[in-house]
């Protein structure tokens, strides 16, 4: 290669020439994430990761991504000769989400912040937190009649689960070429929880039931919060074992934190290793983003069945709320059945606010934090159940 | 899992398969969940019933926390228990927790406050 | 593959229909382990991870981890291929213990929280630390008379070195399948010093023995404490460069924290480095213990060999002792030889309580701590030596 | 293999039999300098990971390395699969090097903690940041002048870039073999910067110039912080492409920062992460110096045609100072030309001292600080460019 | 990248090309560098325009930090203005930051000086 | 390592030879912990000299720390001249360290004890 081949091939290599216009639609969209990250906080942790990965894998060339080394075209298993001889960096990196090691670490690190508390005191949150997997199946269903093969709806529906790193470990492994679609869609959706969902709780319940009053929770020793992710663990990986590597790591971390003999570990686990996981995940689910894949029509369908996915989950746990009001002779509070979309804290809070608005004297926050966590559990054994049923 | 382990599914099914998977999905979330609660359950009666028979028997020796009843009535351990309000109700605090959690960023389930007092001015 | 299908393979893939009574009885031991770190505090840092490692892998068709890629049935080469393409989660971290990063990483860290003053003061530490190796050797010796293979037998007889990390490098080279049996006995013995030792000092050493005090150390200067981490890794991996691997790594860290100039580093390796790693480490040591292999009679040889060996050591350390304190004509404190088998710094308290329980007055900690962190470099060498005999 | 040839083993395995002259000069050259890194201060944070890594790689046998698995001598690709299945642990570490994982990480944790505030308060910086890059090309005609390979040229020349992991990241794609004598002298040089830039400064400056005052930069608004590493990672990766990596990870620390959003991950990724990332990187480009290879004629021209790289770099620099002093009518001292260099913040520092020394009310830190970080900027693009004229 | 991927230039060039290279080299920087300094003097200009125009639009509602004028009239934001000196003169302030950074071994973008007070002894 | 590096000995030895493996791995470990007391006593040795020679060379340049010469016997530097004690005993001073340490699960070569003083009540 002589000077003039170099300035030539500078020429040609500039991403000045070879950019495309989908390509320059996805810097829009990166930067909008950005915007909506920044300014509008939407869940800004995982949000400035995954939109500076689409921006960075949308200037042309860079070479940083090569998603069709996971994703072969002609189906194949993943080329990962190609990814350590010809990868760059997010690939590289890339590969904690393809092995579906990062969103089982930052379960760990959410495991190691959770308190179960409040669900052991009220175990019948758990039901709220399953009914709140509605949309997930809704969802689903619309997502075969819009035409999506079985791997690609289930990916679609988990949204409805209302928990990033669930729906990103879900469609790593059964839809990967719709993980940023579904990442970001989630990621969103999530943020707009406070927007979502307080008109569907006027709409399905009435004032009266707003305005019930739910006793104290019980103290929870320290012996039964040991106890819980342990047996948890047992039971739920012994029905549905798919479902391991999620609350495996959840009640790892969980058993850290509440063992008490082991706080440096646990207070690792949820700072440092999860933000590093974090902005690695972050980063490299966006970069899956190229334009010519992303900017379709399925990704637009994908956003529509995201917030349906998030209105049936809300509407789920909203009515097994009302009829628990019903059936305990209204001892419990409805607004607290859309907490179990999971979304932890922000729908616990939505409760809280909702609550408070029907009676200034209403103190929902805790009695809402069971079927919140209820329903980390929950979405994990439905993503477990749609990795058994298509994922071979 | 014979012969399966690499095949993702990716061929149409009908409406009415998706609909069964989604019953069957619904299904299995509520057992998983239900057992969960059985478990809880079972687990609460037990350390209720342990604990009950500990106190029996040892009346005298367990009653170390007692002689100072009046200032601590629900004492240290528990969830919602940990928070002792003084001076001030149930709906401040509330609101207290809620825009501590809002402003700082801290979800509210990290957060610990150990007592909300009210200070004169 | 349709709805009925799907049906019975859920039915198939639930981990209740295929449990072993094997599978059983590990669970019961993974809970016992838990307890053991919980409740008994057993060195919990790495007891509760290994103990749901235990726990995760017994739990049937979780696909969490796969022992059989890294120590296939025909005795052949790891296939990572297989790691990679049909891997689980443990399967991916578990590569840091087959290759030797984690017990390096974690001397590293260990480095850097070692003071080596007290063994520079008083150098003649270093013998008692050499002499309370003698169990190694010895547990080596029945290990070979119970049978067992010399690669087996070495992994068995590090027990006695009483150090976590070397015991798991050199078992994952030479014996990965007795890997999840030699660390638990390892720690478990460890936690339990307290327990072993003092019975076996009280029979070995005379009232007046014990009774000895010795002059305070001299101080040590900074230059002495920089120099020691250089020529000692020059000198020890020169005489046995096998042990470059951990020697190296806990010299660096050493030489990082004594240096003053790169705090922010030194602090990192012995914190969040360090969690990080203890809990992978921890999971994957547990991970490899699946019911079928770890319930065998060599397990619980393993464990009576054990307590053999860190009997042995201790019994090595303290005649060493002895012998020094007639031949400084009682200078030397025998008691402070036990604390030769390293586990730092449990030991070298044990040998502070029995020398207050002769005598009040008696302030034997920073003596001990010499033999003490000289035991951590005795048992590194001696992995060394084993490494080199019959690691080929 | 019986006892007679075990012992036989030991003494032919023993580093002290099979130790070169070339290793024994190599462990003086690593205590040289630890000497430097702890006693003057070289850049300790990587200069002392360095030197260990160069005692470590030349201690015989220690099997803790293998650069022929990375550079074959055949030229070929390198050998992943020996490195797994017959690597040393710093086989395994060295991978972010040779993947170029570590600098680019390094950069993030570096973009997070720049402000370039000063920067965008007087955007002229940029064009002293471009101009001391000179020092780059010069070594680099001077490096084919005696005898060089272009991509062995190309990556001497970085030197003079005087950023460390922008030089290793170039070296490692287009010389690997010279990457040590590379690092070593770039890192050294930097150190060294208060030595080698005063006496150009007040060569090349006159009495009169040095004395002038800047006027006060103007206040930056958050904004445009923000702004600033976006745009900038768009445009400088669409016109060159093979710069992504580092200036994408530079940017988006830094915008992670800025945004105030994300400072848990902010925090994490300029200090743990780096921090470990650090101690890998130092280590394992300091074991690629085996004796054989580095101790030779190249290293002596490397780190000749070093100096000279970093002199004309601050020549470069400080010339267009002087242009643009008198383009400006004396509004720019052109004492913070020789900032350009990078090397963040110690040759802002020292046109802040130069400054004073001429005239003790000068206060040119904030304005050398623009220079400053537009030299890394600058050196990054350089390296880009070299990376695509000689990277293939 | 067609077909060169794998390839790192070790054959020798002239002293021609090498020196073509490197005014190739310097040119390729100066333009990015260039083209950054347009971009952030655009940016500058809209962003200026932009708050110009807020302020012209809503100048009593944007003059809630006016009130109190004297106290700090450098106010808050921007990269030098975030320091405060009382009592004390540029040339000391420079020291005493330079004398913290180097003790401290901070760089100095790192350090955060809120403000310089000289104290009565 | 010829020909060897990856075979893992998984052949039976006999009693003798496991007896003589012993006695080697016991020397090896005695040679080389006995090669590291020597390093330190040369090390000591050395360091003494230099220290010595440099302190008769530089008497009075020394002597800084002298000046003050009540008050700390043992100054600073030193593994356990560290600590300093003030009206407490050895024997409570081990006392209080071991507590601590254990109270606080700290390993003892982790904690710092600055000093040790009595407070009278
Ligand atoms: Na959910
Ligand atoms: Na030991
Ligand atoms: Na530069």
């Amino acid at each position: 290669m002589n000077i003039g081949e170099t300035l030539s091939r500078l020429v040609e290599t500039s991403g000045f020439t070879s950019m495309t216009w989908q390509q320059g639609v996805m810097l829009v969209v990166a930067c909008v994430l950005i915007y909506l990250a920044i300014v509008k906080k939407f869940e800004p942790l995982l949000l400035l990761p995954i939109a500076f990965g689409v921006l960075l894998t949308n200037l042309p060339l860079s070479g940083l991504m090569h998603p069709e080394f996971f994703v072969p075209p002609d189906g194949g298993a993943p080329d990962y000769a190609a990814v350590l001889h010809s990868g760059g960096l997010l690939d590289y990196l890339y590969l904690g989400v393809k092995l579906g090691i990062y969103p089982s670490l930052i379960f760990l690190g959410i495991g190691a912040m959770t308190d179960f508390g409040p669900l052991i005191a009220n175990p019948k949150s758990l039901f709220l937190g399953a009914a709140a997997q509605l949309g997930i199946y809704c969802a689903f269903i619309l997502a075969i009649l819009l035409g999506f093969m079985p791997n690609a709806a289930a990916s679609i529906g988990i949204i409805g689960g209302a928990d990033g790193p669930t729906a990103i470990f879900l469609t790593s492994k059964l839809a990967p070429n719709l993980l940023p679609a579904i990442a970001i869609a989630a990621y969103s959706y999530m943020a707009l929880i406070p927007m979502i969902q307080p008109p569907i709780m006027r709409l399905l319940t009435t004032e009266k039931e707003r305005k019930v009053k739910m006793e104290q929770l019980r103290e929870v020793s320290k012996t039964e919060k040991i106890l819980f992710p342990i047996i948890v663990t047992i039971f739920c990986v012994l029905l549905l074992p798919s479902v391991a590597p999620l609350i495996g790591m959840l009640m790892l971390g969980n058993l850290m934190k509440e063992s008490g003999v082991v706080e440096r570990l646990s207070k690792t686990v949820q700072n440092e290793l999860m933000n590093i996981v974090t902005v690695f995940l972050g980063v490299t689910v966006g970069a899956t983003a190229v334009g010519s894949n992303f900017l379709s029509l399925d990704t637009i369908k994908i956003i529509a069945l995201g917030l349906f996915a998030f209105i049936f989950s809300t509407v789920g746990g909203l009515l097994l709320g009302k009829l628990m009001c019903v059936l305990t002779k209204g001892k419990i509070n409805p607004l607290i059945g859309s907490a179990g979309v999971s979304a932890v804290p922000m729908a616990a809070r939505v409760s809280q606010v909702e609550g408070q608005k029907a009676d200034p004297t209403n103190f929902l926050l805790m009695h809402a934090m069971g079927p919140n966590v209820a329903g980390v559990i929950g979405s994990a054994v439905a993503a477990g159940f749609l990795l058994a049923a298509f994922g071979g | 899992m014979p012969a399966t382990t690499s095949g993702v599914m990716t061929t149409p099914i009908s409406i009415t398969d998706a609909l069964l998977y989604s019953v069957i999905g619904m299904v299995v979330v509520f057992v998983c969940l239900f057992m969960i609660y059985l478990i809880v359950k079972i687990m609460s009666a037990v350390y209720l019933a342990v604990t009950a028979k500990k106190k029996a028997a040892a009346p005298a020796a367990e009653e170390k926390p007692a002689p100072s009843p009046a200032p601590a009535p629900n004492g240290r351990a528990g969830t919602y228990g940990e928070l002792k309000l003084v001076d001030v109700d149930e709906r401040t605090a509330a609101a207290i927790m809620a825009i501590v959690s809002d402003e700082t960023q801290i979800p509210l389930n990290e957060l610990r406050f150990k007592s909300i007092r009210r200070v004169e001015q």
